[in-house]
């Protein structure tokens, strides 16, 4: 998984302004990790059609740049945490391709066994703590490692991503609040695609702007930014990670950002709550073409470099895709394998029959 | 008779009651606009010309508005708060357990909360452990609730209007997998009473109960029985798991002596454990083998198909059961 | 129960100022009602210490300004709802003293017949809806009921009384962003006594003034008073009140206020979390005291009077506790007989041996 | 042996882990400052040099407070969460069975969520409602939980401790009522497994079993009965509700042939009721007659005195039940 050391994101300050002073190898790489969450998301979606992957399916497809600019700026032992539209961060994070395909086609390959699935990408020799599928669930529970944290003396951060819907809900004010209180080093991140499910958030937040609800709270510095252009989204969270590291305390990032896909492979892209024209508008917007057009016009990359990092993730998503086609499935112990750490006596004596 | 799916039926309910009573709402997450993550109530904000207060869309927020149902029905509405699946229930569980369920005991008789909490529960299909879970053990161990969980369009359509004519709290369990499935319901208006289960198919050599999804899986176990060896099973379906209707289990068992109990969720202190708890003490001399039981396995489900298919009670499993207790697999 | 006309809380604004214009006999009911929830009070902390109440008692010394000056606002088709702290939100809404009393001792007589004792007081035909004894449970049971005042079209509000340390909770949140975006007739009334228990709610919450949550809500007014002062809370309370009723609009209003005694009479009134200094200090600063001496510098009533209502309330008092002794105690055929509305077969059924 | 309370007997468990595992920390309402609102950290926080990080005092909010013990285990801390009772426990539950009991199975075994959840549950003394529920039931039926509740100073200590050092979430349920009750305790280091039930007295006639505060009833039940019936009734103490050890029950059972299962919370879907399915599965052979069960009457508590004495189940309560499974009350 890829880190930075400190000076790539300081930069001089002339820099600061465009590209945040940070070198092209670095640049290159958050190109090419949103490109590899588009095509990796691209063969999900195929590979779900053609019934290889099952259950709920969310792609992340229009929202890279949030996961890529946020988690890109983290430490190897730094925390990440996230719901249950987590493929994009999970690649983000380091996860390999193969592992994180084999486990939306439930096999013994995948990052979780087979046993989380989409929603439930885990993977704890990078820190990365899911994949949790009850909205807001995970707020707390990020606070608590943020809690670990500042209980060990350690100067790490956690990162928490989160959807919109989650600011109406009673969990994240309890952990906002303890977070504030108890001046817990984690980096609360909002990816506010405008809409949960099929509910446009201004709907049901009495709100304007979702980072004012961090006005509630002392301690808790609060920005928006723009989600689709991954670079502010990389200097917001790298404010942000600092001041957890140095001060101890949180911060509540919301990046406006927006999903091209139904709510998930089940649901309509548009339909009685959004038009085609609005969703073709944001694509309009892209961040990765976004973003090339930018490198290249800074003189970053040639055409040529991103037509070839582009083969690189195709080739990268189909020999995923491969793997997890080879992979086996759980055997049936598996199913009592992971349900408690130690012995269990009899732990099937109640399940007869089958 | 038409024969119209789970789901249409449940609207049909939804529509009648919010017609005949201008009192009866309903709320919840994307129930309006969206018209309901399952398509439940399909058009119905339209249909009620596009009245907020009769069709609300809420935030993710289930203690919040399940609490504002409370207080709606406190105050003379008649809510119905959907729950988009009963895993969110937890979230309101509070709500439902503290609230709802003890108002009325707590004032002395004063305030009624006619309030039906409904929304699909169980496992649907690769879901993963967040979002199978059955919720039918928790909320059935509740007085002060009521508990429905309908098989059939009939029933469902049937138990949603009692339910919203109780005054009651009820909750009702439906079933994703439900949904879709299609069965003949009465043109004319009718009410399936709360507390009733019903013989779903008539037998005389053992006796299989089963609620909701299980009781699909039961008849058909009952079909495989008499093909394969000649025997009537008796199925019953509990349709209601509070006031749970012990007597229609006992008559059968009385008459078969021998059963079967069927249930999706966990099978530690499953709804299966109280049948077979009242069976033994009021049935004791008339069983000739002892109540078994095939629930879900004791286990949070895992993502993978292959696994799912294992842990999820089908049946093949409710054959297997059936013919211990029959003493047909003695080899 | 009392209520007012709406010409007597206008006045003429020179007298706003003072005593809000109210006249004679609305101040006098004023400071009655404090007196009586005091000396009610203290009746039945004594009838604690002599066994003749049980459970949980948690007694509102000193903070009686806030429900008299809140609650006598209200009209009598108005609702109130209110947490476990409730016997003198009870007296104010017109419950009888006797009626209270009775329910403290668990009678037949008693306002909730016995079945819910001093944390749920509940009483229909005065729309006192309890009596809750979940932190922060009611209060999205208000905003149901400010739902179902919107959804009949009606210009009746809900008065929602609370502790400090609700606005630490999940209840507390969903409730403020629903009745601020469904533009809900609620009033709610923080009871900030500075203690949730032993907790100094400074030590919990990350925020200064509980006032200031409300910047998470827009529609949602917000102020603090001196809730040691009843006219404060009447005028601030009666401001809400206005805004629901006329412009559906909620309010959350802080009233600073003390409480006496410890938590529950189980409770030492000072300890490791407050010295005993600290609660003197605030005995000084009496809702009543202060009200009384008021009300005789500006010639509305004399010491004698105050004397003659004292004596009245005394024996109102001593009358209920001598009738809550008579009431007789609840059959056992009462423990089935408000579990359900209607018939509910067997409902006996597993209940054996007893 | 040393003679304590079951409150002392806990308060030596925190400590002891607490200074063996600097991992382990204790989080709740009240807990430091305070001591505790039922005393049990009385002192603690000092103990511990008034460190907060090992001793918090949290604002109201067990969902979120819950979600951080989860948070902080996965992050290899080994939290001890205190529900001041569990009745507050509701508004968690989503934190403790969708997120505690599942990360360990979701995350395909590598995250462990070694996390000890407690508090007291049941009635006290006229507290109504809202505060004397028993959530035995509801936590027993979750697979991922362990769940125990301990009926004396000595199992207290040694389950606690325990409890502290599995990696799985452990639910451990006490009672106020319990906190006062003296008891014999080693002086050494011991630790009392979880799953083991214990027969906390011999006999011959028939089989009591019990948990948390019933245990108390039954050993007095079984005295009435030795005096009154010259009955030899054995005690079994499950101790642990989740794993359930009913090979222990089984044992005794089969040695007397007579059951009784006594439990506070109520009686349908309680965890008596899969004892009782357990036992009439597992011995049918041998019971001469039907599992009998004792419990809390089915009704929300009500607030009066003898209303509440009535509903709380007690030793008379269990010495009529047993007198019925020995055929002595036909009459
Ligand atoms: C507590 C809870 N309620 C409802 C759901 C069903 N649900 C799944 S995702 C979702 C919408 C969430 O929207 P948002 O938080 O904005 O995230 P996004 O999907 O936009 O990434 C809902 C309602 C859930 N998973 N958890
Ligand atoms: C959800 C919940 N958690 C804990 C408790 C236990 N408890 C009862 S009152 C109380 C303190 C409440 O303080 P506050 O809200 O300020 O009200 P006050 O007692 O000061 O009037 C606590 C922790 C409870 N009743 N409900
Ligand atoms: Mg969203
Ligand atoms: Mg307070």
């Amino acid at each position: 998984m890829a880190t930075k050391s400190e000076n790539e994101t300081k930069g001089d300050p002339k820099e600061e302004a465009g590209l945040l002073g940070l070198d092209e190898e670095e640049l290159r790489r958050l190109l090419r990790l949103m490109m590899l969450g588009r095509r990796f998301e691209e063969k999900a979606a195929e590979s779900y059609q053609t019934g290889k992957i099952g259950g709920f399916c969310h792609l992340y497809m229009g929202q890279e740049a949030v996961a890529v600019g946020s988690i890109s700026s983290l430490r190897d032992d730094d925390y990440v945490i996230t719901a249950y539209r987590d493929h994009v961060q999970a690649l983000v994070r380091g996860i390999e391709p193969r592992a994180v395909m084999a486990e939306l086609f439930g096999r013994v390959d995948g990052c979780s066994k087979g046993q989380g699935g989409s929603m439930h990408m885990f993977d704890r020799s990078l820190n990365f703590m899911g994949g949790h599928a009850i909205v807001g669930s995970h707020v707390p529970i990020a606070a608590g490692v943020g809690y670990a944290i500042r209980y060990r003396d350690e100067d790490r951060v956690c990162l928490c991503l989160f959807g919109d819907s989650v600011t109406n809900g009673g969990p994240f004010h309890e952990a906002f609040n303890m977070a504030a209180k108890f001046e817990l080093p984690v980096v609360y991140l909002c990816e506010n695609n405008s809409y949960g499910m099929g509910t446009d958030i201004s709907r049901v937040a009495a709100v304007q702007d979702l980072a004012d609800r961090a006005c509630a709270y002392e301690n808790m510095a609060s920005c928006s930014v723009d989600g689709m252009d991954v670079l502010a989204v990389r200097q917001a969270v790298q404010e942000a990670i600092d001041r957890a590291r140095e001060e101890h305390l949180p911060s509540f990032i919301e990046a406006h950002c927006y999903r091209y896909m139904g709510h998930s492979m089940a649901d309509p892209s548009h339909g009685t709550y959004r038009s085609r024209e609005e969703v073709e508008e944001h694509r309009e917007d892209d961040p990765i073409l976004t973003f090339r057009r930018r490198l290249i016009d800074e003189g970053v990359i040639s055409e040529e470099d991103y037509e070839a990092m582009d083969q690189e993730v195709i080739d990268e998503v189909e020999d995923a895709a491969e793997f997890a086609d080879q992979s086996p499935r759980p055997d049936f112990a598996d199913i009592y394998e992971y349900v408690y750490s130690g012995e269990y006596p009899d732990i099937d004596r109640r399940d007869a029959w089958r | 008779m038409a024969v119209i799916s789970y789901r249409e039926a449940l609207d049909q309910a939804l529509r009648e009651e919010m017609e005949r009573d201008e009192r009866v709402f309903l709320m919840g997450e994307e129930v309006g606009e969206y018209d309901g993550a399952y398509k439940v109530s399909k058009g119905l904000l339209d249909h009620f010309d596009g009245n907020e207060w009769r069709v609300r869309d809420t935030p993710i927020a289930e203690n919040g508005f399940a609490g504002i149902g409370v207080g709606a029905a406190m105050a003379g509405l008649r809510p119905i708060v959907e729950f988009m699946t009963w895993n969110f229930s937890l979230l309101a569980f509070d709500a439902v357990v503290n609230s709802a369920a003890k108002i009325h005991q707590m004032s002395g008789g004063q305030y009624h909360v006619p309030i039906v909490f409904r929304g699909p529960g169980g496992a649907a299909i690769q879901l993963a452990a967040q979002h199978s879970q059955v919720p039918d053990a928790w909320y059935s161990h509740v007085p002060g609730l009521k508990v429905v969980a309908p098989a059939t369009p009939k029933d469902a359509k049937g138990l949603l209007k009692s339910a919203v004519r109780d005054d009651d709290p009820v909750v009702m369990i439906e079933g994703e997998l439900l949904y879709n499935i299609k069965g003949e319901v009465p043109e004319e208006e009718y009410l399936v009473p709360i507390g009733e289960a019903e013989v779903k198919r008539e037998g005389t050599d053992l006796t299989i109960v089963a609620h909701s999804k299980m009781v699909h899986q039961a008849l058909q176990a009952a079909d495989t029985l008499e093909e394969k060896h000649d025997l009537q099973a008796e199925v019953v379906d509990l349709r209601t798991l509070r006031p749970l209707d012990i007597d229609t289990v006992i008559e059968s068992v009385r008459k078969t002596n021998r059963v079967v109990v069927v249930e999706e969720g966990w099978p530690q202190g499953g709804v299966g454990a109280q049948v077979a708890d009242d069976v033994q003490r009021e049935a004791f001399d008339w069983l000739d083998a002892p109540v078994t039981r095939v629930a879900g396995l004791d286990v949070p489900m895992p993502y993978a198909r292959n696994l799912e298919k294992q842990v999820f009670p089908d049946s093949r499993h409710v054959v297997r059961a059936a013919e211990h207790v029959c003493y047909l697999d003695q080899d």
